[in-house]
């Protein structure tokens, strides 16, 4: 199956511009939102800087045998810091949650080739489910300084709403939803989410996977362009390994350089 | 720019010194963000097949003790994108580069050969012993007689570049599979690939990765990597050998060196630390000035053992 | 005094729990002396040769990342001091025994068989895949047809035990052998053995061990064995498989019953904390509470898959 | 080759004592002795209260790709204390040196199947090298204890004199030599050992192998008993691996359960 190969787009001979490589970074706030998802703030200019809302870190345990990076969106920035906010799900965050205020932990990035693209003014709707919400916090606190748009945000948790607060700093309109009472689809239909229909509507969305591919459907529907965050299990997160492909119409693509966003029309959901 | 004073010779080609990258843990545009890529021995690029391979479904990663368990299943956009981009951009940034060469059927292997003749390719490594495809591959590399005819057919094929041909650890005998891989014609060999793994999700009960098994490597596999290319080194003194397989830090390349490799390469380390390849290169230089009859023998191309 | 509701049956056999410890990593007046060996699924006694074996010289043992690669090369004290110390102390105290049997050549596993029928011991476990002896083990572990006249012999041998054959994880296509073994009459098969490494002393050039290379066992080989008994259990959907192989936890034990072994055994983390089997053994017990239809086919003598 | 086989004297059917399994200790005090030797102070018990002077413990590195235990011949005790003095050597004794004062560590034991025998009354000589010196430290301590004994320290260093101020707390006869002036043999040589021909000498010596090969053959000639605490490469250290065999007269014998002290007239040299 020949396809279009994104890369082959790119200038080959450019000599490329160097990135930082793996560095240790100091452990500034460790804060637990709910019973097992913790904000983490760590000092890296270089992230705090440039990083892209929808653009991960890599963070990479003390355990010497556990060597592979550990993927998390940037939930957010502030001078020299940066956050991410995590859930205790394997071993990994495990020994994450650990971290205490003055440790040091191993970091790369920001990575992603494709973060959630912001330029176009008007409408935004956030659609974030579980652990999809910490990118699109990142996403709000940048829209929140652009004065041509108007960010609504819908959110869905499994439970605790650990996410609402600080979502409530970047945009008045957050609306929320716990799995006993629906889901952020049941918020979608029941919201008048595109109130200005002038302006073009642009929904950037990341959560579970079913959830994405509803909001996509939804967007088609609504005719809004629809950014999606994706998430796959990465080897290297910065190009390399080619293990964190997921299906698009253009064949295989990596999610790490090549996304992970990606326009929800290109997803083979 | 560090300066390397201790250069190796592999099959001929000369090395700055003896660090190169792992094929599949190098991508041109990827790695090159990270460091300089004239500054290794030389770089292997990611196994390139005649047209554009998809690879396997993902998850295709997987982690264990000190390792990675991996099944991208040689996904690469073919000959003619990499004759196009990268081995200009590697060539242009001052690299020594080794192309690795996939393929499900001997014929693949001989068309992607034939395109990398005259090509600036300075070493081809046959890849005969990817775990992740059901054709080619370890099929090939685990069976002295179907190894020893492609090894043949290729040399016939490409007279002009240099060819080292990967072997598998999990054979019964590696010897029987080098010699037949030198016999053939193969210049130098690449031990080791990986090892077939998998892992299982104790929630769901089912193979973490898609592809049920993968190829595991790393640290984790260090030992088994220096057993093979000792063992290999005591059957065939004078073949020239790549040593691969675990190598994390400038002394665990160095127990390859001592082992009786050439050269080495390093795979998994670089997914973990992107740099890795570049440190372990110099960290190695101050290492061979602390052991300079084993740096004079590398210089000239021979071998501690 | 643990009480385990979660039992499993190898080749006929009840076992109390899934747990056993790995031959060669478990000496009866060592290990009793931290708990209580009856609470254990089983354990296995180390490689027993007709008469006693001095082994290989020392250092016999180098560390690596998250494995360990040893050298013992096999010494005990011989048959007939294990019928008339370990054995009988090891039924005493309530365990179910499985006896590993060492040989040099065929007639020395014969000589071992013999002598064990009408013994006491619960099963016996043919290691045809130690790396550390020059003759026997693993030469005849690799070669389908050695294996299959082996195991048939001493099936006539001792007709009384049930027998599991310890099979090598380094050989090209691990069902055929698997298929040798069992074809011949091995009433299970134990997966796997270790994997042949080595390390070099870096300030002197020269391998850690003394006999050069050794057995890489850990958690460092644990995605290997994991797919070798993905492997054989796809192959033989109903033979009894002990699954070996870096397991360091419970969680790491339920991977493998999943793969499709019936019980399995612990080896180097038992020589890191000594008390290992059963801890992993009370663990995997409430891991199975939480899978009862695992546990149900466990039970039953039935596997995962 | 057949031989007498030494465990089996032993009743092999009795029911064996439980003894406690690896645990994690407190670390109570880090001191730098010289450059890279360091003595720590942990606290445990069991160790303090029943360890024997020869035997040793198996200390675990944090980090979980080093699995392997890491001996050290018990030093001293004191109350609920013992100490271990260690040579930075490698990645593990270089961990160890990190620990501080609060940490915590892995131990097992104490083991060692035959420690130093101090039952004779008369005259001891202990004739310790590098950091062989260690549980002759211990040894003198306990013979301190016992009044109807008298100890001799000989000690050889490369150079710093890290354990003369201790073993001088034991026994005022320290005598010490390093490299620069020559080995232990020149102490036994130039000093009077045995004072009192009519008591009986016992030898108790740790360090390199050609040195207690060396003070093997003076004892030989002096009439002396010699204990001999030896050193291999360990898997376990608790008796299950066999990996720690040396060769004696006894064929290939384990240096933690049939060992690490020894006669020394059973060692092949
Ligand atoms: C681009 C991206 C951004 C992410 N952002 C966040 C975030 O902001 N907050 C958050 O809580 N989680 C996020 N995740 C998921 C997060 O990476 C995993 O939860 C985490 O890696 C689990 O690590 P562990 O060691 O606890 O699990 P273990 O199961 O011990 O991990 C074993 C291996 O599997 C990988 N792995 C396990 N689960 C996942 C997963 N769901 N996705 C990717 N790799 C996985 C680990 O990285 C590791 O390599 C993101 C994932 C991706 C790909
Ligand atoms: C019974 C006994 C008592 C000992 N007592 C002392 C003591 O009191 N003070 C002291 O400084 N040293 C002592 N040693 C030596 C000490 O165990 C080693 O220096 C230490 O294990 C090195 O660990 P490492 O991680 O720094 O070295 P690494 O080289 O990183 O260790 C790798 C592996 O090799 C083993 N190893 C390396 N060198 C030795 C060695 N010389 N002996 C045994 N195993 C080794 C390690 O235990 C480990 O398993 C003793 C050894 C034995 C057998
Ligand atoms: C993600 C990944 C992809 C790989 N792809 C290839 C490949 O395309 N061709 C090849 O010959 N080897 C491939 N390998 C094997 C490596 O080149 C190397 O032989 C192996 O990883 C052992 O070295 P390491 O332990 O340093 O990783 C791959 C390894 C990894 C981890
Ligand atoms: C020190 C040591 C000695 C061993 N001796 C034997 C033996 O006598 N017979 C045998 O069949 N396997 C022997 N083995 C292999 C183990 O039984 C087991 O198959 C292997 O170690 C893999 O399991 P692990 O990763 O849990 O250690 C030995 C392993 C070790 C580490
Ligand atoms: S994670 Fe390695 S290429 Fe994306
Ligand atoms: S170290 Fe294992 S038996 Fe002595």
């Amino acid at each position: 199956m020949p396809r279009e190969w994104t890369t082959a787009t790119r200038n080959p001979h450019a000599t490329p511009a160097r990135q930082p490589g793996r560095r240790t970074v100091p452990v500034i706030r460790v804060q637990a939102l709910a019973d097992t998802i913790i904000e983490l703030t760590l000092q890296d200019a270089h992230t705090a800087r440039t990083a892209r809302p929808g653009q991960f870190v890599m963070l990479y345990t003390h355990d010497q045998s556990r060597l592979m990076p550990r993927p998390f969106g940037v939930a957010g920035t502030n001078g020299d810091t940066f956050t991410i906010i995590f859930a205790i799900v394997g071993e990994g965050t495990r020994q994450f949650s650990t971290l205490r205020e003055g440790d040091t932990i191993d970091m790369l990035g920001p990575l992603g080739g494709q973060a959630f693209n912001l330029d176009q003014p008007g409408d935004y709707l956030l659609v974030g489910g579980g652990l999809g919400i910490p990118p699109l916090l990142y996403a709000a606190q940048r829209l929140a300084a652009k004065p041509d748009t108007r960010t609504t945000a819908i959110l869905g948790y499994r439970d605790t709403r650990y996410a609402d607060t600080r979502m409530q700093t970047h945009t008045p309109h957050t609306h929320s939803i716990t799995n006993a009472q629906g889901d952020v689809l049941t918020l979608l239909n029941t919201l008048e989410p595109n109130p200005n229909p002038d302006q073009p509507l642009t929904i950037l969305t990341c959560g579970p996977k079913p959830m994405m591919q509803a909001v996509h459907q939804w967007a088609q529907t609504h005719n809004a362009n629809c950014q999606t965050c994706m998430e796959q299990r990465m080897g290297c997160g910065y190009g390399a390994c080619v293990a964190c492909t997921i299906p698009t119409i253009h064949g295989n693509t990596k999610t790490c350089t090549e996304g992970p966003v990606f326009p929800s029309t290109t997803i083979i959901w | 720019m560090t300066t390397y004073t201790h250069s190796t010779i592999v099959a001929g080609i000369p090395w700055k010194n003896p660090v190169a990258t792992a094929s599949g843990t190098f991508l041109a545009e990827a790695s090159t963000q990270y460091y300089d890529v004239s500054e290794l021995g030389a770089v292997t690029t990611k196994g390139v097949s005649p047209i554009p391979w998809e690879g396997n479904p993902s998850p295709r990663t997987a982690e264990s003790p000190s390792g990675t368990v991996n099944s991208v299943g040689l996904q690469n956009p073919g000959i003619d994108h990499y004759l196009a981009n990268d081995l200009p951009q590697l060539k242009q940034l001052g690299a020594t580069v080794i192309t690795n060469v996939a393929g499900h059927t001997p014929d693949d292997y001989i068309q992607v050969v034939k395109k990398l003749d005259n090509s600036p390719a300075d070493m081809l490594e046959i890849n005969v012993s990817c775990p992740n495809v059901n054709a080619g591959g370890l099929s090939i590399g685990t069976d002295p007689t179907t190894l020893y005819n492609l090894i043949t057919d290729l040399r016939k094929t490409n007279q002009q570049t240099n060819s080292s041909s990967n072997s598998p650890p999990t054979v019964t005998d590696i010897t029987t599979i080098a010699k037949a891989a030198t016999d053939a014609g193969a210049d130098a060999l690449s031990l080791i690939n990986t090892l077939i793994g998998m892992r299982i999700n104790t929630t769901t009960g089912q193979p973490i990765l898609a592809n049920t098994t993968g190829g595991l490597s790393g640290p984790a596999i260090l030992p088994i990597g220096l057993a093979n290319v000792w063992k290999v080194r005591t059957a065939l003194p004078h073949t020239p050998i790549i040593g691969i397989g675990g190598i994390h830090n400038a002394h665990t390349a160095l127990e390859y060196l001592y082992a009786g490799a050439n050269a080495i390469e390093i795979g998994a380390t670089a997914l973990l630390n992107p740099q890795a390849p570049h440190t372990i290169a110099q960290e190695l230089e101050t290492l061979l000035d602390q052991r300079p009859a084993l740096a004079a023998k590398l210089a000239a191309g021979e071998t501690w053992r």
